[in-house]
């Protein structure tokens, strides 16, 4: 019952999807699965909310060292979880002005968009925003060229960041003056081999270096992410990896 | 004067970053843009589209990253808006819904002649990520019973004659991790060969590269990108340059170039440090 | 072609002179004609049509038409009505004619994908100009039942490929647990973790171990914890500190088991002090600061980070360059292993994290899938390779047709696209109810 | 991260000293220039009646028998001292209010570059609770209540919270008690036993996982990569051979080939393999040197956007957008 049953599951369900690919007749049954499963997260989000609550009440019970701050959290959880769960606020919908529940739960000027727009927003935005300036003194203190392979990351870094703002056209302004037989021209008279001065301003090479090296690094670690996947997927699909199981 | 640069107090760095962001946008610094292939590829993508085209926009992003995608998103709205496209909202993140509704709120104040429901309409969040994309490739209304009005999908014309993405002639994917650009190529655009471009932020951009052109039609990365493709908007339609909320992405250049600046010149400067201390270190 | 196109324009002249006799109406679109939709579970039909005369987009237009503003075509109409249906009762709405699509001038197909097996349908099209007058309908030449397929036939390699690269990891993990030793190369940025560890021990000062932010049930944090494991046991030998800081509480718990595990196999397990494998915060930033302070207070002489990391990566490697530690990464998150390469002393890239985790721990499993992913890997390349060298000789050469050209359609079409197996070799491979 | 060694502490007062000053320079300065932080409203009001089908449709205001009021929010830019004074425009306090406690939590949170402290904490405590309930009461409304309890209870659901929703049952309705039972065995992980009922779904998340996506990496990032990789390495145009394009098709094949031999495990990198290998890194460092670019460019794209929040909303030193 513990660990059988869920492999089952876990095997008959990862199969279905599978050859409801293949299998037009078994369309249906994927998109059933599937519709399960969306509904499914959903119950996951309930259940991260409550671990995070019992994270936090455990903290505040025992009185640990900074359970104000959790008592914070659970305050702020409780007042958005009520709040938008009995649409405070909200006007009904005005094609059906007669049912009072029918309204919009993020209507502008509702509790729980006011909640949104002065807390959320704010909040997690400037927490995500820090980051710029841990990025500078990463820069300052830790970004080393002490081997040929960081010294290419960090050239590469350098063009890619002057070439994604006007100064890569505008270092090279000193092109223009140049007269065009020494900025075009075809080395020692070969027709097919034309030089271009021009594609050495910064933005030019970003986009080169996006196009012909990046995507070819890309190339090769997506592939490999892709087989990587369909290991740990087949593993699972045959039974042979129950880490997910747990232990008892 | 090394051993001061060494211990440094890393506050002033911070202020120095702060500073380099700050003083552009109080100027309102603007810099000229011109329009790379990928902006163009993603211009074009929308502008050939014959008016009146199904366009799938999914808001895969979150206020924590509107700052980077916010610009971009509005900018696609505002050219299918004025192409006359018709517009399918929809989001995959729990907070991209109030995003759509920004988008929402530029076609109210701005293009008040397009109709909800004949010209643009909005689907709820739903859970489940690409099970979703998933899904909806193959049934609009199993996952979708309802648009975000509370009307069924059988009541308005928009979505009268759809049964599935695969009727959308382009989707639009603004996106800022998982699920985002790379599940939208995975479950939708690969298998059903549906034409889609991405706007993403800077973290992803170049993970996606080497799905273009085939399984991705153009792509937008970062802020520079958004700039790029406001810049190709304006010179086809000028009216638009009236709008100063039609070139955010514009004005936030200003503090990029700044702030790039100076990034590569602290790891310059880092790195004098570095060496010069080894060498004295050694000597 | 020529013949075709004259025929056309016989055609057209005769449209064009009797157009003059009705009355403001643009002309009507031609041939429409009504498909099953291949490999479908029978629910969709392809529906197809040639463009009317008034159509801009008619490249067979003459420039007197063109003219005609008022003719323009400004949109298609398709109406469909269900004529028959076997199991289900038509709706009224079903059973008269009704639009169901507006195509825009220049398009010439359109698939319904809104039908139902079983039911039979008749579809028929009409042009409406700018001013709203209709053509006469054109009416498709017979009705139609969508049919569903057993096989999708268009995703046959897909099935192929899907077998191959999977029976390489099935057979490869199957030949591990059966007692086979298969050889994995040995992983540089092991042997940079044994030199932080002495390194530590030589200054007296611990080591930092974080295993990312991931919870448990992560791969990544999976291996983290078998990198853990040999960083305990070196650590133990060497009678190094240690101290693992979590950020999910499960993953103290399994820190704590293999740390404890790996004292014992190293003969010192009295040295391991739980204590010293923590639980931080859930959450990501309040995580950082937590180690970040740590680092700065007791300046661990080795850091090591590997697991699943997000933007706190960055922060972690820039505290411990400044603390002036040894560093060493793994990761396999692609937009974190830029900061982790340009700050630590020794980075593993990607999969190079996961190969140590298997060569570490010899885990049948994780060898096996290992050795399956470099057969895969190996198979792509080849096919890449064969690939490119036709492409390389067809340009070289500018043929249009013969073997190299056959193969590299088959290879991009067939193989690597949506074709189906096709019928290349010339054996017969349709197969009943693929009716493309 | 700590104040120990990177901040003598008698600093810390200096510099938050100096920082309180400045700020109340700008923000003085910004209170006599401009209406800082205020935000201005105009009411709308809606109303209803029935129409002798039984459906409730707009009508004049002050007729109707279910009336209500919303407000707009009127742009800094189109505000005039004619709106304020015939009363059309008046202060909304809850968005005045609200906008002031949104520039105070970004300073909260700002002030951890300082140093750490109990404003920071204190945000950060909140940001955790308020976007975690946020999430849920979205997962309710978009996905409970139209997906699941809309098919077990529609009538229920049709009459209370989705009035264009059909009242009568689907045919197979009741299938969906499987998801409904999942997720309550789901939620038995919160309880202190019988954790193992929540393997169930969880079983089911991780195989439908499996399937899709073995499928979704094999087509987009295996096979259409493999095909997207395949390219011409001699390419001509108009003019007959074309060196540049050539050139980039080498490279691009020569750098995923070589990057692909470094990821391989079954043979030791010596010899020319160990040479190609050397190749391979060097294009993944390149690959890493990109990525390092667009995310920074990134990051400070997120710092602009939350100072011309500051800036323009907030201080009105700037048009707010």
């Amino acid at each position: 019952m513990k660990r059988t049953v869920p492999l089952i599951i876990a095997i008959i369900a990862g199969f279905v999807l599978l050859i409801a690919n293949f299998i037009p007749f078994a369309e249906g049954w994927g998109l059933t699965a599937q519709e399960w499963f969306n509904i499914l997260a959903v119950g996951a989000m309930i259940l991260g909310g409550g671990n995070l609550i019992k994270l936090h009440l455990k903290k505040v019970s025992s009185q640990r060292k900074g359970w104000g701050y959790s008592a914070v959290t659970i305050v702020c959880f409780f007042g958005t979880l009520l709040i938008g769960m009995l649409k405070w606020g909200v006007h009904p919908n005005p094609l059906y002005a007669n049912y009072s529940w029918s309204g919009y739960y993020l209507e502008s000027g509702s509790g729980l968009w006011w909640i949104y727009q002065h807390m959320v927003v704010p909040l997690t935005a400037m927490m995500f925003a820090m980051l710029a300036f841990y990025v500078a003194t990463a820069a300052f203190r830790a970004f080393r060229a002490k081997n040929i392979e960081a010294t290419l990351l960090l050239i590469t870094a350098g063009i890619v960041l002057l070439g994604r703002t006007y100064a890569g056209v505008w270092l090279f302004g000193w092109l223009d003056w140049l007269p065009e037989g020494i900025t075009h021209f075809n080395l020692a008279g070969i027709p097919w081999l034309p030089i271009d001065f021009y594609s050495l301003q910064f933005d030019r090479l970003t986009i080169w270096i996006m196009e012909v090296p990046n995507t070819a690094g890309t190339r090769a670690i997506t592939i490999g992410i892709a087989l990587g996947v369909v290991a740990t997927s087949l593993r699972i699909l045959l039974g042979v990896d129950r880490s997910y199981l747990g232990q008892d | 004067m090394l051993h001061a640069l060494q211990n440094l107090d890393r506050r002033w760095i911070f202020l120095s970053m702060l500073i380099a962001v700050a003083i552009p946008i109080l100027a309102k610094t603007v810099f000229p843009e011109v329009v790379s292939k990928q902006a163009k590829m993603v211009f074009d993508s929308i502008e050939n589209l014959p008016d009146g085209s199904n366009i799938l926009l999914s808001y895969d992003f979150d206020p924590a990253s509107q700052g980077e995608l916010l610009p971009m998103a509005q900018a696609f709205t505002r050219h299918c808006s004025i192409k006359g496209h018709k517009q399918y909202y929809m989001a995959l993140w729990p907070l991209g819904s109030p995003m759509v509704d920004l988008s929402i709120d530029t076609i109210e104040s701005e293009y008040p002649d397009m109709v909800y429901g004949e010209d643009y309409m909005k689907f709820d969040y739903k859970a489940g990520g690409e099970a979703v994309i998933r899904m909806i490739t193959q049934d609009l209304r199993g996952m979708f019973p309802l648009d975000s009005r509370g009307v069924p999908l059988d009541q308005i014309p928009m979505t009268k004659n759809i049964k599935n993405i695969q009727d959308m002639d382009l989707i639009i994917n603004v996106s800022a991790g998982d699920p985002g650009t790379k599940q939208w190529v995975q479950f939708a655009a690969t298998p059903f060969g549906l034409t889609t471009i991405s706007g993403c932020t800077g973290v992803q951009a170049p993970q996606m590269y080497p799905y273009i052109p085939e399984q991705l039609a153009g792509m937008l990365g970062a802020i520079k990108a958004a700039a790029e493709y406001e810049a190709a908007i304006d010179a086809v339609y000028p009216s638009i340059n009236d709008n100063p909320k039609a070139q955010e992405a514009k004005r936030r250049m200003g503090p990029q170039l700044v702030a790039h600046g100076l990034m590569i010149g602290l790891i310059v400067l880092g790195n004098v440090i570095f060496f010069v201390s080894r060498k004295r270190g050694q000597a | 072609m020529r013949k075709c196109a004259s025929f056309y324009i016989c055609i057209l002249a005769t449209l064009a002179f009797t157009s003059v006799s009705i009355a403001q109406a643009p002309e009507p679109p031609s041939n429409l004609v009504v498909v099953d939709t291949p490999d479908d579970a029978g629910n969709s039909v392809d529906l197809t049509w040639t463009l009317s005369p008034n159509d801009v987009f008619n490249t067979l237009l003459s420039d007197e038409q063109a003219t005609d503003a008022n003719l323009i075509v400004a949109s298609y109409a398709i109406s469909r009505i269900t004529v028959d249906a076997i199991g289900v009762t038509i709706s009224d709405e079903d059973s008269n004619w009704r639009v169901v699509s507006e195509p825009a001038p220049g398009e010439v197909n359109w698939t319904d994908r809104s039908l139902h097996l079983g039911c039979t349908y008749n579809y028929r099209i009409h042009a409406v100009d700018t001013a709203g007058n209709t053509s006469t309908w054109d009416v498709a030449e017979s009705t139609v039942s969508p049919v569903m397929q057993m096989f999708n036939m268009s995703k046959a390699w897909l099935a192929i490929f899907m077998l191959l690269f999977g029976g390489f990891v099935a057979y490869f993990i199957n030949h591990a647990r059966s007692g086979k030793k298969l050889w994995v190369r040995k992983i540089a940025g092991l042997e940079a973790i044994d030199e932080a560890v002495g390194r530590a021990t030589e200054m007296g000062r611990p080591v930092l171990f974080v295993a990312g932010i991931q919870d448990i049930n992560e791969i990544q944090t999976l291996a983290g914890l078998t990198v853990l494991s040999r960083v305990a046991k070196t650590a133990a030998e060497y009678g190094a500190q240690i101290e693992v800081p979590t950020c999910r509480s499960l993953v103290m718990a399994a820190a704590r088991e293999t740390v404890e595990a790996a004292y014992l196999s190293a003969g010192v397990p009295e040295a391991y002090q739980p204590d010293r494998i923590h639980y931080l915060t859930d959450e990501q930033f309040a995580f950082v600061a937590g180690v970040t302070g740590y680092m700065v207070r007791e300046e661990p002489a080795a850091c090591i980070y590997m697991g699943g990391f997000y933007a706190e990566s960055l922060i972690l490697a820039e505290t411990g360059n400044y603390i002036g530690a040894i560093q060493v990464a793994g990761t396999a998150m692609p937009s974190q292993l830029p900061f982790f390469v340009a700050a630590c002393d020794y980075t593993l890239i990607g999969e190079e994290f996961f190969a140590a985790s298997a060569y570490l721990s010899g885990d049948p499993l994780q060898i096996g899938s290992l050795k399956g992913q470099d057969y895969g890997k190996f198979m792509s390349v080849l096919i890449l390779v064969f690939g490119i060298f036709l492409a390389t000789i067809i340009s070289m050469s500018h043929s249009e047709e013969g073997a190299s050209v056959t193969a590299l359609d088959y290879m991009k079409n067939n193989m690597l696209g949506d074709e189906g197996l096709g019928s290349f070799g010339g054996g017969d491979t349709d197969i009943e109810g693929d009716d493309s | 991260m700590d104040k120990s060694l990177e901040t003598p502490k008698k600093s810390n007062n200096t510099i938050w000293a100096i920082i309180f000053i400045i700020g109340a320079i700008m923000l003085i300065w910004s209170m006599t220039t401009s209406r800082t932080g205020q935000v201005w409203v105009t009411a709308e009001s809606h109303s209803f009646s029935e129409n002798p089908d039984g459906v409730y449709t707009p009508t004049q205001a002050g007729s109707g028998e279910i009336e209500w009021t919303t407000y707009n929010v009127v742009p800094e830019n189109e505000l005039t001292q004619v709106a304020i004074n015939n009363g059309e425009a008046t202060l909304s306090w809850s968005r005045t209010i609200g906008l002031w406690l949104a520039a105070i939590f970004t300073l909260f949170i700002l002030s951890f570059l300082v140093g750490d402290n109990p404003a920071y904490k204190f945000a950060e405590a909140m940001v955790v609770g308020t976007s975690a309930g946020y999430v849920m009461v979205i997962g309710l409304w978009d996905v409970f209540v139209p997906n699941l309890l809309g098919k077990l209870l529609p009538g229920v659901v049709q009459g209370w919270a989705l009035p264009g929703m059909s009242a009568e049952y689907i045919s197979f309705w009741w299938v969906y008690f499987i998801p409904a039972i999942l997720i309550v065995m789901l939620l038995f992980q919160l309880m202190p036993k019988g954790g193992w009922i929540s393997r169930w779904p969880i079983a089911f998340f991780i195989g439908i996982t499996a399937g899709y996506r073995m499928i979704g990496y094999v087509e987009a990032d295996l096979v259409a990569q493999i095909k997207a990789g395949i390219v011409p390495l001699w390419i001509s145009g108009e003019g007959g051979f074309e060196f540049w394009p050539s050139f980039n098709a080498c490279l691009l094949t020569i750098a995923t080939l070589s990057a692909m031999v470094y990821f391989f495990f079954s043979v030791e990198h010596k010899g020319l393999v160990g040479r190609i290998a050397k190749v391979g890194i060097w294009f993944l460092m390149i690959t890493f040197g990109a990525s390092f670019g667009y995310t920074v460019m990134g990051r400070i794209a997120l710092l602009a956007a939350r100072l011309e929040f500051l800036f323009g909303e907030w201080l009105h030193f700037i048009p707010s957008s």
